[in-house]
């Protein structure tokens, strides 16, 4: 039986990239992308403008790529090295499942032109079709006023959407199956947040009102987080983590993965901040680097001084999370705020987020690599922050698309994730945990030959 | 005197350490070890080639004692280590001649504790 | 003797590079390359366009050069832990010798402009001469038409150069003498690859007959992969890899270093592919990154439904290679296929290299890391698949161009392995080989004070 | 009272950043950088060139922002496998210190504009007040003629800043408390740095002198090395080290770390040199590249073939050292030398780095990563040999320029560290040198779990 | 009862563990261990230092049987163990005192197996 | 015949090396363990919560010698180990029936040294 799921799940992923295959050739011969460049007429000035512009949009998507190895080495060096195949299968599926969603349906969901579902005058719900369709002026300076082409545009939000996943398989590391984070994975970045990210994104109702995220504190990182929290919610915590009332940390592998991981996620930055300025405009990007540097450094230290003084010791672990902390804390209004206010905002993210694991340990929720803290409720603090120290924006908007957010994305999680648990089952066996889930889920182990006490 | 060595599974080491500090046996050793017992091991895939893994990770405890600690000790062992499944581990008492304590050179049942 | 031998080959290196120096002096004089920008002109439009092609072809640039750490990685990863420092060393050698071979000789071989040897009409070889010389118009638009200049065209090609050796390495680790694979290395990247290279991209007999490999399918992955098979069948598996007719897994020391270096590799490829369209024309280069990208996301996806339904466990090493697979595949007709073909010839590549990889075992071709069913088997079925799946390309002259490729770099590579073998030697001890390569041949841990089983 | 230190270390920071934000809300209103985009003008050349150029410089920017991570690398993975997580922590605080107090302070001692120490004709010091201000025109074409704008020039200058401190940190691993480093290096980078800095890059005395260093062989990273020096001396070596007149090594515990790191530095350099052309014009970046890439290639084949014929076996920590050393050496003529002189400059530093690891150890000076040998003494190599491979260049000012920077920082970062000896101390104790600066300064072990011989 | 330690080069673990299994004894406990023996070591080189490496890694086999079985136990090992060259281990046998199977708590002889 | 075991701190691990070797015993095995004594561990902090850690990183060395050399081979380790601090570690001595070198099957005292 088993074997027979198996079976059905390639049977399923095969017809669907082989369903495409004829559609593709209509599309072939549509477009020819590489072939028609005759390039008669001079350069103009224009020309050198969306090539410069393209190039960076280009240069952010991989940027953005390289995030995904991020969080998977972040996550990775939090958690025990008897999960770390799992954790590096399920960050490596993520991309994959991200990039292929949201060509399949994803772009077009939260890109739908015309929205079909507006229920008093809010526009929810909109789809443009499957598939990719660059149309006629779509890899031309036309489509996008020279700023970037169709696939640029494409491919930038694909490298986005696989990361609000991500954020959710940190949270319920080393404990959930395999196979049931996969298909919650497929469904949270295929339909939820694509829906959600029009809202704002794709001209929805919450732009209409003048709600403001620049490049995701609420539209990429709480997604994730309220994802995130949910799961935490009903997995409920790690075997041994809060035994007779106290608590139990369970110490993270590999102090230097999880840095090259911090490190790997704000290089990432300058091009999710960088390349939300939608242009290489000179100025707003010089800026928002500027802005994105500081608020991490700031961030850094924030959560340098709050741990020192809080744990005594200055805790490695809780100052990386104060560098991402700043990162998400200024990505609302990385464009927005002024340099010295990007500081403050990513200095107080930074001593947010050591509260907020100390506090979710409290209160016994169990998140081994503070996704929760850094994502959903430094997401919120930035995107709150963005109405504070912006004089462009309202705070009380700012809240109310927060909210709206959490009034979609957390339920929608959470329901995700019930379906799962009362079919296929959402957590692994007890044995399996302890003996880890590399052995379990994939039948080998990440550290061939080392000694380790588990 | 005795040498008590004890294969446990790794997972159940703090319940041994606290039966045995429950039973007022306060100093040990611990090592990782890979056993190979009636538990049968498993089956792992690595590139396409199933294999039988059947050294499987376990704790090993040293804990020396004096002789009247001798049951004290194994009882508190078995009573943190079993769960009644294959694979919970095995105890194995020696004669221990001598014992030092490095620090002041004390010799004998009272370098022990 | 052996203290004679290596001061020679210093001698050698020595005069290799001083010899160079008074040349340089000459060329010095005549380039200046930094000096003379006087600048009086106003600013063109092809100014501005010249010079955001070239900012993006040397951005290609060290997207390709991280590929060297990306390749270090995955090999050191999917090895065993005492053959580490070993591995590493080979990489940071090859880069090396790569870079300077190609300076030394490679470049003016790959596009040697004129052929000298020329049978049935067929441009086999030719040579513009040693070390680089831009010319007059090197360093200006005039030199490609606007793209890039003469050095960036260098550091482009050098980067591609290396990558072909480092391939060979992975295959032939943990039992080849440094020595020898050093020796093979410098002569396959200074004289094979750039020779066979200019077959096609050097505008010889292969691209005259309309032969189509856009970013090195063939030109680069096979040529490394028949290097790769040739140094397998002639070093032989590993100590005790099939012994009794079983096969024993030699399991990887890393999973989190393997991952890592796959992720890099992927990253690096948008330079790689991104950077063969030779400019930053937006069409093409975010159409490519499209394809790449969605190639690789399913070949990941193609290598886990295949490793779930046949080894039972999901395995992550072939997950891995799966997404390489993809890679490799779509490098021949990036630009060439429509976006859903690309899916499909990602897909295809993923299962592909699970049976290929399980196959060879079988066989008994021992290639710790996979490199011969990555770079040989799916670099071959990417070739095909551009003639495949884009009408402007024949699959029979692509069959050619990979048979031409294939009956050249084999017996190339066979050959110097066989004289290595029988001069120097190529295999280490046996007890070298148990005790590993680290201590063997450098005298060194890579993990000192980690107490592992070997 | 340790409590108490810790406590006014926070509000003194916290006071820094809340004290800069009534003085923001004038910015913000003053500057307003994203939102008075009207953009009516038609596109000129001029503005894609600007638009190119700035792209550059913050491609160059976050490459130069990796190397951080380089360095934390390759610090971890040449150290002790128990003082990993402080190596990390230093390294993750640095950069943050490094770009705060560039903003705060540095940029505007760097670039002071007037100066306002002068002593007998030579422009000393100058300061342009607290924080940034790009003025009217910083975001414009007008700021650097069109090369970039103020902010990228802030931020590309910035993370240069932290880069001196960082290397200081691999010298004094090991031993030193995590308190005075911090420090130690806030007033380095925050002072030193950027005072040393503008006698060359400010237009200070010693480029009026004709004084040449392109990208900071000497003002970067010799001015990291004299610092490096002055610790070492101060704290002497690590205990065991040089213990009954003989030398004890104390190998690193992650070769495949060291490695990442040294392939990250080489990334980042691509950015640290070739964005000191200051703009992306083709002819000078890509020659720079190609400069750049080939020194390092022949620094490892000159380390490569000292080490094997000096110690008999190749040395990979060596090799590292070497392809860093190649460089550093041509970081100061990188634009002016031959390509043919640039790999002979990288080639000679390969071999010096060596002898110098090797010599230091002699007179016992432990210096666990070999900064000092690679930055200071290759630092100095380069910076004359950009003198004696330029015909631009004087050897003499070259000479004249490096003792300038030795006579100012040596005996700055001396004096520091000398008085942070006298009061709060310099170095842990015996007990925490031996159980590790992991468990002594954090009080959490980097590799949970596994078992080290330590 | 006996408990019997055995030093052995790690390449020889399967075939020792094998050669164990062959004789009827298929429980055993595995360890690495850094040993120093006729086997000289050898020098390692360190950025330019070089220094004698004299801990060679080895394999420490842990095997407690039944008197009856000591011979064929050390034969077992040595056999599959033995190259000839220096650097092939030792075999120590000590007295077991007591023996305990953790999961139904018997004792002595019957737990051993 | 004796097997002594002995725990000490990592870093005297050189120093015991050589006292045992001055003292003509140049043969030993040398493992990683966690240790717990009288040496009360220390509190690490990760993630905000406290927790104390009370196994101690330890080397456990083993030495097999004849009985006459018993003595000499506690004198060395404790000279080599000793700092007089708590955590300086145990010394345990066992009797050792039987020792077998493996390259040569020779048995008994002939075969420890
Ligand atoms: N005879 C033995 N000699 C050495 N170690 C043993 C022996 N028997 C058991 N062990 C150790 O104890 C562990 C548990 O043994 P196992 O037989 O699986 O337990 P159980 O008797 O509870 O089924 C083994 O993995 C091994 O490490
Ligand atoms: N007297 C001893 N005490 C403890 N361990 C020993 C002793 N003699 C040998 N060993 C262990 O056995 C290993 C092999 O010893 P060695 O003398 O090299 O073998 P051989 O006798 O075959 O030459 C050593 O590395 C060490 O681990
Ligand atoms: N009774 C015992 N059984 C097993 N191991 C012990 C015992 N007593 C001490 N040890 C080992 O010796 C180490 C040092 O013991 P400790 O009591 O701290 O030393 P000291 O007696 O010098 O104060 C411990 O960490 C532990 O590994």
């Amino acid at each position: 039986m088993e074997k027979w799921r198996r079976i059905g799940v390639l049977l399923v992923l095969g017809l669907l990239v082989l369903g495409a295959a004829p559609d593709a050739i209509a599309q072939d011969e549509a477009v020819e992308p590489a072939a028609e460049e005759e390039e008669a007429a001079p350069i103009t000035a224009a020309d050198a403008m969306f090539t410069v512009n393209n190039t960076w949009m280009l240069v952010a998507t991989f940027l953005v790529f390289i995030m995904h190895l991020g969080f998977a080495s972040l996550e990775a060096g939090l958690t025990q090295a008897k999960n770390t195949v799992n954790i590096l299968f399920k960050n490596t599926g993520i991309i994959a499942i991200g990039l292929l969603t949201y060509w399949l349906c994803g772009f077009n969901l939260m890109y739908p032109g015309d929205f079909s579902l507006i229920i008093a005058g809010r526009e929810l719900f909109g789809f443009a079709g499957p598939m990719l369709d660059p149309g006629e002026a779509g890899q031309t300076a036309a489509y996008a006023d020279g700023a970037y082409t169709y696939y640029t545009d494409f491919i930038f939000q694909a490298m986005f959407a696989a990361t609000a996943a991500t954020i959710v398989s940190g949270a319920v590391a080393e404990r959930i199956k395999l196979g049931s984070f996969l298909i919650f994975s497929t469904i949270y970045v295929a339909l939820i947040y694509p829906i959600a990210g029009a809202w704002h994104w794709g001209q929805g109702f919450l732009s209409d009102m003048g709600f403001y995220d620049f490049a995701g504190s609420t539209l990429v990182h709480s997604v994730g987080g309220w994802g995130a929290l949910a799961g935490v919610l009903i997995l409920g915590p790690r075997l041994g983590k809060y035994s007779n009332g106290s608590i139990r940390p369970i110490a993270g592998h590999s102090m230097p993965l999880a840095t090259i991981g911090v490190f790997l996620l704000w290089l990432g930055w300058f091009g999710f901040n960088g390349g939300s300025v939608l242009s290489a405009d000179p100025g707003p990007v010089s800026f928002v680097f500027v802005t994105t540097a500081l608020a991490a450094a700031a961030g850094i230290i924030g959560a340098m001084a709050t741990t020192w003084i809080v744990e005594k010791k200055p805790d490695l672990s809780m100052v990386l999370n104060g560098s991402l902390a700043g990162l998400v804390g200024i990505t609302a209004g990385a464009d927005a705020v002024s340099v010295n206010f990007a500081i403050l905002i990513g200095f107080i993210a930074g001593i947010i987020v050591v509260f907020s694991v100390i506090a979710l340990d409290r209160i016994k929720l169990d998140d081994p690599v503070g996704a929760i803290s850094v994502h959903l409720v430094c997401g919120i603090w930035g995107t709150l922050a963005a109405g504070i120290f912006s004089a462009d924006h309202s705070v009380v908007t700012q809240a109310i698309g927060v909210v709206c957010y959490g009034a979609f994305c957390f339920p929608a999680a959470a329901l995700l994730f019930l379906a799962l648990k009362y079919t296929i089952g959402l957590r692994v066996s007890v044995e399996e945990e302890r003996g880890g889930l590399d052995v379990g889920e994939h039948g080998m182990e990440a550290y061939g030959g080392f000694q380790i006490l588990t | 005197m005795k040498l008590v060595i004890a294969y446990i599974q790794p997972y159940k080491l703090d319940d041994v350490k606290k039966a045995l500090f429950d039973n007022g046996i306060n100093k040990m050793s611990v090592m990782t070890a890979l056993g190979c017992g009636q538990q049968m091991g498993y089956e792992e895939n690595y590139r396409g080639t199933p294999f039988e893994v059947n050294l499987l990770k376990k704790v090993r405890i040293e804990v020396a004692i004096n002789q009247e600690f001798e049951d004290r000790a194994i009882d508190a062992i078995v009573q943190g280590a079993k769960t009644g499944n294959i694979g919970d581990g095995k105890i194995f008492v020696l004669d221990l001649a001598e014992c030092v304590r490095i620090r002041t050179s004390e010799k004998g049942g009272v370098a022990i504790g």
